[in-house]
């Protein structure tokens, strides 16, 4: 009975755990002032984790979400000049309406979204490679921080980035468990079924879903590509596969209506401290990559919770 | 925050140099001055940690780069493995998430190498080390409007390749062997890499002067051989007979282009590439490639390495230097055929040992920005 | 022949079968009745081996053996038939017959499907069914698909020389009259081969074909009755550990309906391949009852008033007016509310606590803005439970983790507390022990009562004649016969069961 | 990424025909891509073309074939990058240490290839079944060990394979297309012939048809699935030494790409994610068709900016004619 009662905090444990066996072999990790900067740099990574969660809550996945940030940068860049703080506007518009593209393919045309939204994300790398020019473009140094510069820096030691982050944190948290639309995601999530027979419009909701995955990961793409202060049509690559992993090892299975946003929050933190382990434990170049793979199953095994899933697919 | 804004509206009358300067610092000041502060003071570190951040292991180029990174550390008297490798898997987000991770973990104690993957990644790379304390030479990957001597002494140097005259000078050789005339295809790297756009800008130059050939199509292979065999599989159907010559981008795309011809029994298409890499220096040898660029990613790691640490440690202060000798090209070796196999001896199957305090010897003059 | 001496299983928190004594002897039919959580469900699959006994013995003909899977159980001549769908719908008869089984009929790593599809016309013979037996499963009929699940279970004569022993798990629950007929007679001709343990809820047909009835409750078999010292109530009683009501189907509850309003108007409608020219009228205060074996059309109805199915033609009326769409959306809207067959998949949201479940068709209630009062929607759980009875620890309790019953109560409560007028109700008591089925009935009186209408798929004949104001009686799709039932004058079993078939 | 099939067999009266052509809607597609290419630019439509197409398509088809046989069981498998390009490595190194030509006893490195593909496949099935972690999961992570395994082997170079004997794959042609199409077309009949005649493979089905109810057969649904993931690797190292063929390079970045390649063919080919559905033969089309506008989109000189949102736009409607609206009620 113990066990049942740890597992809702298993991927808190893993996390604790994995912290402190980098600390103790490396005591420089727990300097508070580099972990909190830690955090803060994988914070276009976490709003892309975000929005993925919404995805797979209800059982889909998005894998456009990189091409989405990818076209987001180049967007960002190309028309700051002229839009200035608007721009965000335009960004997050066209997130959204990608996302809700994907959702209506998946929904109404029966196209499974792991296909749906890959072929979504091609097209948006097609308008990336376009409106670039297919070239790397850079900001407008002045016109980044009279618009954006807001979104970097820091308050009284708090990196502007984790407030960001936190804010929406809070929202997709509130969104989640506290409107009708997070307890309607829910539903579609463990119970298409009934949530069609109780008089949901499942496929709205379903829609909105992957419009919210597509909105974030517009938010993730403007942030960074203001933090690097340009875009292009391949900048965002990287984040797809990590964010996936994230929310999965936050324990928020594939299968749908478990979870939440606050299990995307530890699993990026697990992802992220896994990735800095490799440098502060100097693990070789070429082993890399394997040891990665081998701890992400340790975690993966360690964080599932297992009871709601009746088949393992 | 708000002094932030204020400085900026202050500053907005200071000379671009200068400003970029400021706001460098501007952005993540308040940190830096917070509770990371004190390293900024240091003028020159001691016994730095030298990191080498680079793309992938799985690309020869790369491995080239990184084998110089480590003959520098061990011509320090220390063992290869002191070298930290820092590995963005073709990720911005990565590449400055590592690199920030360094930063904390020495200190900022560190003397960084780094191609930054993109270029607008390097602007807030160049930013952080920076604002640690530490000191960083920048390879390939920059935008324009970033320059070492905005930083003071803790923005090195940038080495870049001009590959556009080099790239003009292959693809010559490519047009006469063709006896200018017929149709030459370009296969380049991923459209927004600027090598990809300076190479591809170098056979149009070239061309001006055959008028008689016709640049039958461009596409992007994306650096990559099973890309590029498929892109030239279509190009044969496409063009089929009207192909006489190939161009392409680097040694990587000629393999796949090399074995698309190979599976229709054309073994004597003219092929220009770049890089000279080992086993494509092998090709130029055996005439199945006509030219390539040899860079010599070797010396560019190593002294990349060695520019950081050495001005780390205080051997010189970059801020002296001219600025040519913070921005500057790297040098390139047309290989042909004929000194194919003398250039392999000599670069190649021996690496030769180099001064890694010559830190500007073959180099190949300042950065020009169009 | 094969004997469970004092098997005990516990789960976490659950003593499921306690000190069970069970025997069954070579040719024997023996039925196994209890309420829903007696422990019936866990008796048999301990005794097919899907789960191990904590304490007690099994043996067979003397000799103890212990079953780590089904597999092992098969081997020893013990074999289950599930309740309908439980075969795989995408492969074919035969090979549905021999899943797990497949190699006898491998040469060299091939399979041979000749050999294999005449071992299975051997075995569709056994059950006197005539089907290619290269038959996508999913092309059968829902009987025909019990009685491959039959056949399947007899490859074990040819498999096993000793005894066999075949559990009957719900059987006859997705069958008409003439098909559970034809069931029991080849259950009684196998006898000489095989012996039986027969599950049901339908008392009677436990009745009729059992040689011997175990009776169990709260995990302990509580009787053992012969055939012909069985008697309904007697047994009943036991089962439930009271006197069931003799007024069942709480008839004397029934009142006359609002004639002068109409609830739901159906003129001449028909949906492509489901049910045609189909007309009625729903008043307030009624049970309009369909009647119809399988695929008769009688789900498609109710589908097509909660707006799931769209009418290709004739028009339907709900409260006044026709559907612009068809979507549940509008039906819920319009307060009609559905209580679906597949409880578990349609009906609650595995996942869900109860309190989420109650409002998941009326959360606009329960919500600000679309922002969630959760303290009023606890209330609201709160009050139901209550008022139902609902057997839930607290209103945090998962509902995919209740009893079936209770599911239902559940369900029901969504809809009455959403204030729905139109109930739909398809096999509402299907798979509840009778307590549960009771409660059910009481519930649609009161809402019958409170002005409500209500079309009703029965699980049972007696059931629906029980009920009912009006029954409607269809047979592939087409209208046959409509009987008014008040209360001591309601048509009789034969009279619905001819026009029927 | 799962549905319900709705079982209402009563009532079926719709034309037979439906059914009939979204069985055969993949094909259609294909030859309706290849009509469509072959006006554009006529050259499309000749025997070296398609020899091209095949070339480059061999490998993928073989690696989608392996994750056709997970995708049937209702699982997936994304460990193939990893699993190709550790399989390619691994045939590399010790081919050119037993001798560098399959002329000696070199040709070892080829069984030892699909036994190394086998075993990471082994491995991936264990931790998926023993660990009990969904297999999307547990595939990516086993990728990323096979592309680090194959990463420390390799110390990131390539490896050459200069033998002529084993380049013949690529080199020799009979009636126009080179050996490694044939070797391929072997592969695709041997699975075909698995999924049709042998226990394993119509057990894949009866998984994918309903796991619960296999387990309730007695069937061995754990054995069926780590045989099953065994199988996918080695079909993963038939297409490693494929695309080792193809190239004459083994290195890390041989496997890059074929995931999302693969499981894209094998859904426009009509294969269900939800698994029971599709086989070899659907997969072979949708490999067909992914490669078809790969190549038709360069053969008519479409941009290259353009060409990734076409072949998304072509992917999603290939999709949605190949699917049996009428059937599914929901996806995710």
């Amino acid at each position: 009975m113990t066990i049942e009662k740890l597992k809702p905090y298993l991927p808190w444990i893993t996390l604790v755990v994995l912290v402190l066996l980098v600390g103790a072999i490396n005591p420089s990790f727990f300097n508070p002032t580099a972990l909190l900067q830690l955090v803060a740099d994988i914070v276009p990574l976490f709003i892309m984790a975000l929005g993925m969660t919404f995805a797979i809550y209800i059982g889909g996945i998005d894998l456009s979400m990189q091409q989405v940030a990818n076209l987001v940068t180049v967007v960002a860049t190309v028309y700051l000049a002229q839009f200035g703080v608007f721009v965000a506007l335009i960004c997050i518009g066209a997130g959204f309406v990608i996302g809700a593209v994907s959702g209506w393919i998946t929904t109404r045309q029966f196209v499974p979204s792991f296909v749906a939204t890959l072929a979504m994300g091609f097209i948006a790398l097609s308008g990336a490679r376009f409106l670039s020019g297919e070239r790397a473009l850079s900001m407008n140094a002045e016109a980044r921080d009279a618009s954006f510069g807001w979104m970097f820096g820091n308050t009284a030691g708090v990196p502007h980035e984790l407030v960001i982050a936190g804010v929406l944190l809070a929202i997709a948290w509130f969104l989640q468990s506290r409107t009708t639309f997070g307890r309607a995601l829910k539903a579609v999530g463990a119970g298409e079924l009934a949530a069609v027979a109780s008089g949901l419009n499942v496929d709205r909701i379903k829609i909105m879903a992957f419009a919210l995955s597509g909105t974030f990961a517009a938010i993730a793409g403007l942030m960074f590509s203001v933090k690097l202060s340009g875009g292009d049509a391949n900048l965002a690559n990287g984040f797809l596969i990590l964010a996936i992993v994230a929310v999965l090892v936050g324990g928020t299975p594939l299968t749908g209506g478990v979870g939440g946003v606050i299990n995307t929050l530890v699993g990026t933190l697990i992802v992220v401290v896994i990735r800095s382990a490799m440098v502060y434990l100097e693990v070789d170049a070429t082993m890399q990559q394997m040891i990665f793979g081998i701890i992400l199953i340790i975690a993966i095994a360690m964080t599932i919770d297992r009871s709601k899933m009746r088949i393992v697919k | 925050m708000s002094t932030f804004i204020k400085d900026f509206i202050e500053k907005e009358k200071m000379n671009r140099r200068n400003f970029l300067f400021a706001s460098a610092y501007g952005l993540g000041g308040a940190a830096a001055l917070g509770a990371l502060g004190p390293s900024m003071a240091r003028a020159a570190l001691t016994d730095p940690t030298i990191a080498w951040s680079y793309r992938n292991r799985t690309n020869p180029y790369w491995n080239e780069i990184v084998s110089g990174g480590e003959a520098f550390v061990e011509s320090l008297g220390m063992s290869k493995d002191a070298l930290t490798h820092l590995i963005n898997e073709g990720s911005s987000e990565k590449s400055l998430a590592d690199v920030k991770a360094i930063l904390a973990k020495t200190d900022g104690n560190v003397a960084l190498a780094i191609d930054t993957n993109d270029a607008p990644n390097a602007r807030p790379v160049v930013e952080s080390v920076a604002e640690a304390g530490g000191y960083v030479s920048t390879l390939w990957n920059k935008t324009d409007d970033l320059h070492p001597w905005d930083f003071g002494d803790n923005y090195v140097s940038h080495m870049s390749w001009s590959d556009e005259g080099p790239a003009e000078q292959t693809a010559r050789i490519l047009l006469e062997a063709m006896g200018g005339k017929g149709g030459v295809v370009h296969l380049g790297g991923i459209a927004s890499n600027n090598p990809a756009i300076e190479r591809l800008n170098g056979l149009k130059n070239a061309l001006k002067d055959y008028p008689d050939v016709e640049l039958l199509a461009a596409e992007p292979a994306d650096w990559d051989t099973q890309k590029a065999n498929q892109v030239m599989s279509a190009f044969l159907t496409r063009y089929g007979d009207e192909i006489t010559g190939v161009h392409c981008a680097n040694d990587t795309i000629a393999y796949g282009v090399l074995e698309a011809l190979r599976a229709e029994g054309i073994e004597d298409m003219p092929i220009v590439s770049y890089d000279g890499n080992p086993q494509a220096v092998q090709l130029v040898a055996e005439r199945k490639i006509l030219a390539t660029v040899f860079t010599n990613p070797h010396w560019g790691g190593g002294i990349t390495a060695a520019l950081a640490y050495h001005a780390a440690i205080g051997t010189f202060k970059p801020s002296e230097e001219p600025n040519e000798h913070r921005e500057f090209y790297g040098p390139t070796i047309m290989v042909q055929p004929e000194d194919a196999l003398e250039f392999k001896a000599n670069y190649l199957d021996s690496v030769p040992t180099y001064d890694w305090t010559d830190f500007w010897g073959p180099s190949n003059g300042p950065i020009i920005y169009k | 022949m094969y004997q469970l001496n004092q098997v005990d299983k516990k789960f976490p928190g659950v003593h499921a079968l306690k000190a069970v004594d069970f025997e069954i002897g070579r040719g024997e039919i023996v039925g196994l009745v209890g309420e829903n959580g007696a422990g019936k469900s866990t008796l048999m699959k301990v005794i097919y081996g899907a789960y191990q006994a904590d304490g007690g013995s099994i043996t067979i003909d003397g000799k103890t053996v212990r079953f780590q899977n089904p597999r092992q159980a098969m081997d020893h001549g013990i074999g289950m038939v599930f309740q309908e769908q439980s075969l795989i719908t995408n492969l074919t008869v035969m090979e549905n017959i021999f899943l797990g089984f497949e190699q006898q009929f491998v040469r060299w790593g091939v399979i041979d499907w000749k050999a294999m599809a005449e071992a299975a016309r051997h075995q569709l013979r056994k059950v006197k069914l005539d089907i290619d037996p290269a038959t996508i499963t999913s092309k059968l009929s829902f009987a025909q698909r019990q009685l491959v699940e039959l056949a399947k279970v007899l490859t074990l004569e040819e498999r096993i020389d000793g005894d066999l022993v075949i559990l009957l798990d719900e059987p006859t629950s997705v069958l008409a009259k003439e098909e559970v007929e034809l069931l029991f007679s080849l259950v009684r001709e196998l006898t000489s081969r095989a012996s039986f343990i027969f599950v049901s809820h339908r008392m009677d047909e436990v009745l009729e074909l059992s040689d011997r009835i175990y009776v169990m409750k709260d995990g302990a078999v509580v009787d053992v009755v012969a055939h012909d010292d069985a008697k309904v109530d007697a047994i009943q009683h036991k089962m439930v550990g009271r006197d069931v009501d003799k007024e069942y189907y709480r008839e004397q509850k029934q009142q006359p309906y609002d004639s002068d309003k109409t609830l739901v108007r159906f003129d001449s409608v028909s949906v492509a391949g489901k049910y045609k020219d189909i007309s009625f009228d729903l008043h307030p205060g009624e049970v309009l009852c369909l009647v119809g074996t399988e695929g008769s059309g009688r789900e498609a109805i109710l589908r097509t008033v909660f707006g799931l199915e769209k009418p290709t033609s004739g028009t339907v009326e709900v409260k006044g007016s026709s559907f612009s769409r068809a979507n549940a959306q509008e039906g819920v809207a319009r307060g009609v509310g559905y209580v679906p067959r597949e409880r578990k998949v349609e009906g609650i949201v595995n996942g869900m606590n109860v309190y989420e479940n109650m409002t998941l068709s009326q959360m606009g209630n329960y919500a600000s803005k679309g922002i969630l009062r959760i303290g009023e929607e606890k209330a609201l759980a709160k009050k139901w439970i209550e008022r139902l009875a609902i057997k839930t620890p607290d209103v945090y309790k998962d509902c995919g983790g209740l009893s079936g019953g209770n599911q239902q109560k559940v369900v029901l409560a969504k809809w009455r507390s959403g204030g729905s007028d139109i109930i739909l109700l398809d096999h509402p008591t299907r798979g509840l022990d009778i307590g549960a089925k009771e409660d059910v009935y009481d519930m649609i009186r009161e809402m019958c009562d409170d002005g409500a209408g209500i079309v009703l798929v029965a699980d049972t004949l007696e059931e629906a004649i029980g009920l009912s104001h009006t029954i409607l009686v269809l047979k592939d799709g087409e209208f046959q016969k409509r009987f008014d039932g008040s209360p001591g004058d309601k048509p009789s079993l034969y009279d619905l069961v001819h026009h029927m078939i | 990424m799962a549905t319900t099939e709705t079982t209402k067999t009563i009532g079926s009266g719709f034309p037979i025909g439906r059914e009939t052509l979204v069985k055969w809607a993949p094909l259609l597609v294909l030859i309706v891509l290849c009509a469509f290419f072959a006006l554009m630019e006529p050259r499309f439509l000749s025997t070296r073309n398609f020899a091209r197409i095949l070339i480059a398509a061999s490998p993928t088809l073989m690696v989608a074939i392996g994750v056709t046989f997970v995708i049937i069981m209702g699982s997936i498998d994304l460990s193939m990058e990893g699993a190709v390009s550790v399989c390619a490595v691994a045939f590399a190194f010790c081919f050119l240490w037993l001798g560098g030509t399959l002329a000696s006893w070199a040709w070892l490195a080829l069984p030892i290839a699909m036994l190394v593909g086998a075993a990471v496949g082994f491995v991936n099935g264990l931790i998926h079944v023993k660990l009990k972690i969904p297999s999307f999961m547990a595939s990516l992570a086993m990728g990323f060990v096979g592309t680090g395994l194959a990463l420390m082997m390799t110390g990131g170079d390539r490896i050459r394979i200069e033998d002529e004997l084993f380049r013949s794959l690529l080199t020799e042609r009979i009636l126009n297309f080179p050996l490694m199409v044939y070797v391929a077309g072997i592969f695709l009949l041997i699975a075909w012939f698995i999924q049709t005649r042998t226990t394993l493979g119509r057990n894949f089905y009866a998984v994918g048809g309903g796991e619960d109810l296999a387990v309730a057969s007695g069937l061995n649904v754990n054995r069926v699935r780590i045989m099953g993931f065994t199988l996918a690797g080695v079909f993963f190292s038939v297409g490693a030494l494929l695309a080792v063929g193809r190239l004459g390079i083994a290195e890390t970045a041989t496997g890059n790409n074929f995931m999302f390649l693969s499981i894209t063919a094998v859904v426009v080919g009509g294969t269900a994610l939800w698994g029971g559905i599709g086989g070899v033969w659907n997969t072979l089309v949708g490999v067909l068709i992914v490669f078809v506008i790969g190549n038709g989109m360069v053969v008519i000189g479409l941009p290259g900016y353009v060409q990734d949102g076409v072949l998304g736009i072509l992917v999603i409607l290939a999709v949605i004619l190949s699917t049996d609206r009428k059937s599914i009620s929901f996806v995710k």
